[in-house]
């Protein structure tokens, strides 16, 4: 998006259509338009207020995660472990509240431990000096292990504190509040990636992290940083996850990795680094719910959903790169 | 009064073998030193160490009278140290102005954290001003540094030097891809951060650039010191023969063949908005050379020649037959071979060895029924080292671990292994020394003789006018002039690359 | 590393975690920590009423996942549909969670999106219960109501719900022990391998009710009860691992068919087919071949069509007829050997189409 | 490899023990001789010829994709779908043999169908440009569809040919069949790798593609041979899977990918590209499969083995960069 922004006013005369399509990101846009207009005319419940806020909620927990990868994907990394955190964290914050504990206290230590799992990751990656995919790999694989041993796969539930339910399933006038904490969240981390150094920071690692270090950049401190905040953001999922379900179960979150990446690199965000792209992001996490939306309104038989949403996905990001391509071409 | 900066008796090895020798260098307030060595000679070497790019195994560096310990990139920029390295130090994907102002942000309030907020339009608005009123270009700073060309790049990275509160500016091989016009600009800025009582070190393998813009040089020779004089107190050759420890007469060795047949015969080739209408014919043994403002096309004609950009009217014909050019491979099936002008993007493969590189292009030289013989590749990369007199420990050395030139040289010699018909060359000399020039001259010289042709572009116009037969000088995307090399001057270089021809009889008048 | 993993194993083994089937081994012994029988509840049971809707209606069936054993609980559940009238009766429609992503996330997804449209019964099987509630309790309050099914557990707070619909785990684990007991009677110093599942309700109720059947004969040890999750593969080299570490085992107890068929493949290789016996769990197509050929010794029928036949029974009667049901429905558990495999019914393992049965 | 073997011409004097510790992949071999002392110690039943070969066959199907995944990350890339396409192969030749199809007949058109499943990850990569990561995401998530839509979860079984049966449960004196196909392999794909065009080119590509490009290597040539290998190499593991359980069951290889990924990198291939260690792949596998022996030998509790195996891939990896870095630093 700010890349869109300043390309802009590159060439200021240039149709608005032709510059959407052209941008990084676009394709999702575009993916999502025929999504939404293909399903309301297959299917009466898909067009409608309730079912629109449904599937965004649904998508509210991926996107939250999505900023986080955002960040890390721009900055040439990945964390698999994204997932694994939110899985902890929702236990963590079970386990306190149904211990006794006041709920605004145990919210704050699952959103510490969320974090510490983040820079964990960092303290991986930059001080062993370990790839990202294998440094959280390994983590995912710790943290899952560790939610295991604790919960002997058996979910902490009865978590019927209305201040604790309200989080995931209250509402602040039509809006239900977690889309409202995704909207805060997605403000908060636009400013950061696109008004900060912070941002300037991760996207220069991931453009050229050579020279970001000739430049003098502590890339440490940014890494550190990034998947500290990234801990934070899963944990914050976590929490509302569990709030959704009133349970943490030894399994939430599993395989969430992917999907969070899919829906960043389908958002816009390169793989290759120095590009984010982050408002796409959250548009990537919904058009993944709304492909699984649409299955389930459609009544799909579920032994296709794999081969939809596999198909889905390489159609979504080829739809940016076809876009993309043309673009520089011309 | 102390000089700002003093390094004593700095000694650096890399694998045991020594690089630096117990070598100084003093720096003081609004001075520029020139540093000048052979390619491999421990410039880039020492002011790494000053920028804390590698540690030193010995020796101080003294800042204002003060032993400093320089551990990483962010204490060296701590003390007041900016540089502008050798190879390019750019983000690709980001815009102008972010690289400019890249670790030096503006923001609204003024503190060093990571969550400043920043005034990017403000940023934009100095970054504009600094490359218009400092370096003379008229850049939109919100394009991205992959989406402009190399010496524009190179002026980005100058501009991030310049604009920056920097006590010491280091500047390893700035001017090898700027033109004439650009070079000024940056001895003007130069010569204005002198006069602010800034220091500067100034490293370059033109000895004339060193002796007009330097008050003072040092000269390494395989990691020793070998002179520090003032610029007023010696000539060129006293230069020379301290780098190489002896005189070149010649640096030009040119040998005017008779031309043979036609070889290569391009008719209105056009390409939107890059160039047009270009049309120019390459004989065997001859040595054309493209030159021109930057922008003016000339790289992209050189690249349409090896299939790397479309053209969309013309035609090439090729040994008499029509040519398409879809693709490198199309190119190189034909005996094409292209030296790339950026050689840490798109030449060196950095985590291979020497003789990898050297080879990489030609292959089929090292096969055996097939398999790659680690005995065939050893000595073609001895050989080439011979040749082009490459500095290296060994042929399996990482390239990365060689110096700038000696790297150039590797990317020479690999394209020369594929005995190609036609040699297309951007920037061919780019940061070798005066004394590996003079070999690398030689070698293209008794290549073309073997009835092969040449096309260059460069941005040093004595080089053109010393080898090339003809010269071509483009202006805006078309040719505006060609020049008979052997009577041509470099006047008359620089007056066309600016000045359209047909304004010539007026001119004349004047 | 990493598991990741998704379906498991037919029998209700959901992956990567552990659903489960229903709970409540009503009569007998402390069964697992919170199978907790929520027969008592009934009084105060928040659920929507009895109903005379008009046929035909609509079912939405929510499994853990597609696998060999929810595809034999649908045959059921179709084979009941056609007895009833078939598309007259109802609209049967399968959602479930893709694999790759949490199913609990999913299957909490898709309850959502069934509360929009207008469905008239929810077959919900889940791993765990207790993080659906939210949904189960929606559900009812909008009239619709919930009918578990294989469930491992039944959360106390669950008031929300219609009936439960499975067998129990801990019985069926607890009849292979029953099996052993029985085969090797005083025989000394008899060693047995467990090979696990995911841990889990699952797991451990299986695990459990093997073990309170070889309470009281110290001649039977578990001597190793590692986790081979679920598959085959893992049963295997999982099974190649255990006999190496212990050489004289005697009994293998894959709590899977899967995972047994694989310790029959490892067993197999080193020639010890004759030394081991190895039983399976769930009575899966496959495993009743290994032991009409005589390799896997016995295995646990666990009546999976037969559960699908109780749902649509269950579900009849209480939408379209307005009875009560009861609030735990279990199948019989029949554990077959080569000495009584071929009375099982293959017919058991397919969709038949039935003839329509008038009331 | 090849650079160890070059290494080693540089300073000829320098100690065999310092080289080894030096060369890339050297930590693979420090972490598997530590595991296998501790083991042998702890356990008599470890260090046996029997349970040394049981480990390494239960290596072998890693193994074998581990030698695709080699040649892919050297060359920058990865791949997510060699599970799936190791499940799809394990199907496609217990159907067919099933079917009555002749059983050479059906293992070469089960070993084709895996190559093309690798040409089409190659062709979205080179054609349509999208990332490895999410072209092969997309891949794996439609093979293991349809695979569920082919077997509706149940297993295809009953393989009891002799023939077949060989495949994995043979022998050839003492040592099994499988562990002769891997030798084989490797030797093979060693070739290919340190002494073939396509190794250089796969290895040039990886260190940097621009200039692989213009020095006239074919990338998308390159790229599509190198993942139809691996696609080759995934239906010879799912054949010899199928094979040792005489069935193919859909979830087969479900997960591997993280597992071939770990393996890889353990052994010393550096996820930046450019670099490969084939042989290290191998211990990798092999360490990996010995991990999950030692934790069934020494019967710890299944809940602890998730955190066992992710501690164990960041030490094994971390082994590695710490002897690079001390190699590096001085
Ligand atoms: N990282 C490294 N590892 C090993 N050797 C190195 C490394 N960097 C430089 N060298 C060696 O140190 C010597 C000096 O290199 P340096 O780059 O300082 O030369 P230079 O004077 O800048 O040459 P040029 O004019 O070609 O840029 C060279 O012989 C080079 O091979
Ligand atoms: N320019 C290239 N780019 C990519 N791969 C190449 C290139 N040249 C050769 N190869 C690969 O190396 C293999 C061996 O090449 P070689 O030239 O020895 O064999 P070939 O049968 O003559 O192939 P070709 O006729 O295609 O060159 C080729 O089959 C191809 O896979
Ligand atoms: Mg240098
Ligand atoms: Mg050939």
């Amino acid at each position: 998006m700010g890349n869109q922004v300043e390309l802009s006013k590159e060439n200021k005369f240039a149709g608005t259509v032709k510059k959407l399509l052209s941008a990084n990101g676009a394709g999702v846009v575009l993916a999502y338009a025929v999504l939404v207009i293909f399903l309301s005319i297959a299917t009466p419940y898909f067009f409608t207020l309730d079912n629109i806020l449904i599937v965004i909620r649904q998508a509210v927990w991926v996107a939250i995660m999505g900023i986080g990868m955002t960040f890390i994907i721009a900055m040439g990394g990945i964390d698999l472990s994204v997932g694994a955190i939110l899985g902890i964290c929702g236990v963590i914050v079970a386990a306190l509240i149904k211990g006794g504990m006041n709920i605004y206290l145990a919210l704050i230590i699952a959103l510490v431990a969320g974090m510490c799992f983040g820079f964990i990751n960092g303290l991986l990656i930059t001080k062993l000096r370990l790839a990202e995919f294998i440094a959280t790999l390994g983590t995912m694989s710790i943290l899952r292990g560790i939610i295991m041993v604790y919960t002997q796969g058996i979910p902490v539930y009865g978590l019927r504190f209305p201040e604790f339910q309200f989080l995931a399933q209250g509402f602040i006038g039509f809006v239900p509040f977690p889309i409202i904490i995704l909207l805060v969240l997605l403000g908060i981390f636009y400013i950061l990636m696109y008004r900060t150094r912070l941002g300037r920071y991760t996207l220069s690692i991931g453009s050229n992290e050579d020279a970001a270090k000739l430049v003098g950049i502590n890339i440490d401190r940014v890494k550190l940083t990034v998947y500290t905040l990234t801990g934070l953001l899963c944990a914050i999922s976590g929490i509302l996850l569990t709030s959704r379900s009133e349970a943490a179960v030894a399994e939430a979150g599993n395989g969430y990795e992917l999907d969070v990446i899919a829906a960043t690199v389908i958002g816009g965000t390169s793989m290759s680094g120095g590009k984010a792209n982050l408002v796409g992001t959250i548009i990537g996490a919904i058009l993944m719910a709304t492909v699984r939306n649409g299955l389930n309104l459609l009544q799909v038989s579920p032994l296709w959903h794999q081969v939809v949403i596999g198909a889905f996905i390489i159609v979504a990001v080829s739809m940016d790169t076809l876009s993309a391509k043309r673009h520089s071409n011309q | 009064m102390t000089p700002i900066l003093s390094m004593e008796n700095i000694e650096k090895s890399f694998n045991r073998v020594p690089v630096l020798e117990k070598v100084n260098l003093t720096l003081n307030r609004g001075e520029i030193v020139g540093l000048m060595g052979e390619n491999g000679a421990g410039k880039s070497t020492l002011i790494k160490i000053l920028c804390g790019v590698y540690p030193k195994d010995g020796g101080d560096i003294i800042l204002d009278g003060k032993k400093v310990n320089i551990k990483d990139a962010e204490d060296a920029q701590k003390l007041g140290i900016r540089t502008i390295y050798q190879e390019l130090s750019l983000f690709p994907t980001m815009t102008i102005a972010e690289n400019i102002f890249m670790h030096n942000e503006i923001g609204y309030k003024n503190h060093k954290g990571l969550i400043m907020p920043l005034d990017i339009k403000g940023m934009n608005r100095i970054a504009h001003k600094v490359l218009n009123d400092r370096l003379s270009v008229d850049l939109d700073v919100t394009r991205r540094i992959e989406e402009i060309p190399l010496a524009q790049r190179q002026l980005v990275e100058i501009a991030r030097a310049v604009y920056s509160d920097a006590s010491i500016i280091i500047m390893d091989e700035p001017t090898t891809t700027l033109e004439t016009k650009e070079k000024e600009q940056l001895f003007k800025v130069m010569r204005d951060l002198k006069a602010q009582g800034k220091a500067i070190i100034f490293i370059s393998h033109h000895l004339d650039e060193v002796m007009s813009i330097c008050d003072r040089v040092v000269v390494l020779r395989d990691g020793h010191n070998a002179l520090d004089e003032r610029t007023s107190d010696i000539n060129m050759n006293d230069l020379i023969s301290a780098m190489i420890g002896k005189s070149v007469e010649n640096q030009y060795p040119k040998v005017k063949f008779e031309l043979g047949g036609p070889l290569l015969e391009i008719k209105n080739l056009s390409s939107r908005k890059k160039y047009e209408d270009i049309s120019f014919t390459l004989h065997e043994k001859e040595i054309i050379g493209i030159v021109g403002l930057e922008g003016c096309g000339k790289n992209e004609i050189l690249r349409t020649l090896f299939g790397l950009c479309p053209h969309d009217a013309g035609e090439i014909v090729y040994k008499g037959k029509g040519l398409r050019l879809h693709n490198i491979r199309d190119a190189m099936n034909n005996r094409f071979a292209f030296l790339p002008g950026e050689r840490k993007v798109e030449g060196i493969f950095p985590i291979q060895s020497m003789a990898w590189n050297t080879t990489i292009a030609s292959m089929e030289k090292i096969l055996t029924n097939r398999l790659v013989s680690t005995k065939k590749e050893t000595a073609i990369a001895r050989k080439c080292v011979e040749d082009f007199s490459i500095k290296v420990n060994t042929p399996s050395q990482l390239i990365s671990r060689m110096s700038g030139g000696n790297q150039q040289k590797v990317m020479l010699a690999r394209w020369m292994q594929t005995n190609p018909d036609i040699l297309l060359l951007e920037e061919p000399t780019r940061g070798i020394d005066v004394n590996a020039k003079t070999e690398v001259y030689k070698l293209i010289t008794q290549y073309v003789q073997q009835g092969k042709g040449v096309v260059m572009v460069s941005s040093e116009e004595e080089e053109v006018l010393g080898i090339c037969d003809k010269v071509i000088v483009v202006r805006n995307g078309k040719i505006n002039k060609v020049l008979d090399a052997a009577s041509a001057s470099l006047e008359e270089i620089k007056y066309y690359s600016v000045n359209d021809s047909a304004d010539d009889t007026e001119g004349a008048s004047c | 590393a990493c598991q990741t993993s998704n379906q498991a194993p037919a029998a209700d083994t959901p992956s990567t975690d552990a659903p489960a089937s229903d709970a409540a081994p009503a009569d007998d012994a402390a069964p697992a920590d919170d199978a907790a029988p929520a027969d008592d509840g009934a009084a105060e049971s928040l659920a929507p009423p009895p109903t005379t809707k008009e046929k035909p209606i609509k079912i939405a069936f929510v499994p853990v996942v597609m696998n060999t054993m929810y595809d034999m609980v649908i045959s059921g559940c179709k084979e009941e549909i056609d007895r009833n009238g078939g598309e007259e009766f109802a609209e049967f429609l399968v959602q479930a969670p893709s694999s790759n992503t949490s199913t609990i996330q999913e299957q909490t997804n898709i309850l959502e999106n069934l509360l929009q449209q207008d469905v008239d019964a929810i077959a919900l099987s889940t791993e765990n219960e207790e993080a659906m509630l939210p949904y189960i309790e929606a559900a009812a309050e909008k009239g619709i109501p919930v009918f578990l099914f294989n469930m491992a557990t039944l959360a106390p707070e669950d008031k929300w719900y219609i009936t439960s619909v499975g067998f129990s785990q801990f019985d069926a684990g607890k009849s292979i022990g029953e099996w052993v007991v029985e085969e090797y009677g005083d025989t000394p110093d008899v060693q047995i391998a467990v090979l696990e599942g995911f841990p889990g309700v699952l797991n451990t109720q299986r695990l459990e009710g093997f073990k309170s059947a070889l309470e009281g004969h110290d001649n039977l040890q578990i001597v190793a009860s590692q986790a081979a999750d679920w598959t085959r593969e893992k049963g295997q080299t999982v099974t190649e691992n255990i006999i190496t570490a212990n050489p004289d085992i005697d009994f293998i107890f894959g709590m899977y068919d899967e995972m047994a068929l694989g310790a029959v493949a490892a067993v197999k290789a080193k020639g010890m087919l004759d030394q081991i016996k190895i039983a399976g769990y769930d009575n899966t197509k496959d495993g009743y071949e290994s032991i009409k050929a005589g390799e896997l010794t016995c295995t646990v029928d666990t009546a999976s069509k037969e559960m699908g036949i109780n749902i649509i029974k269950a579900i009849k009667d209480y939408v379209v007829l307005g009875k009560e049901v009861e609030k735990e429905i279990n199948s019989t558990l029949v554990v077959y050997d080569q000495e009584n495999i071929d009375t099982f019914d293959v017919e058991n393992y397919i969709y038949v189409p039935r003839e329509k049965v008038e009331e």
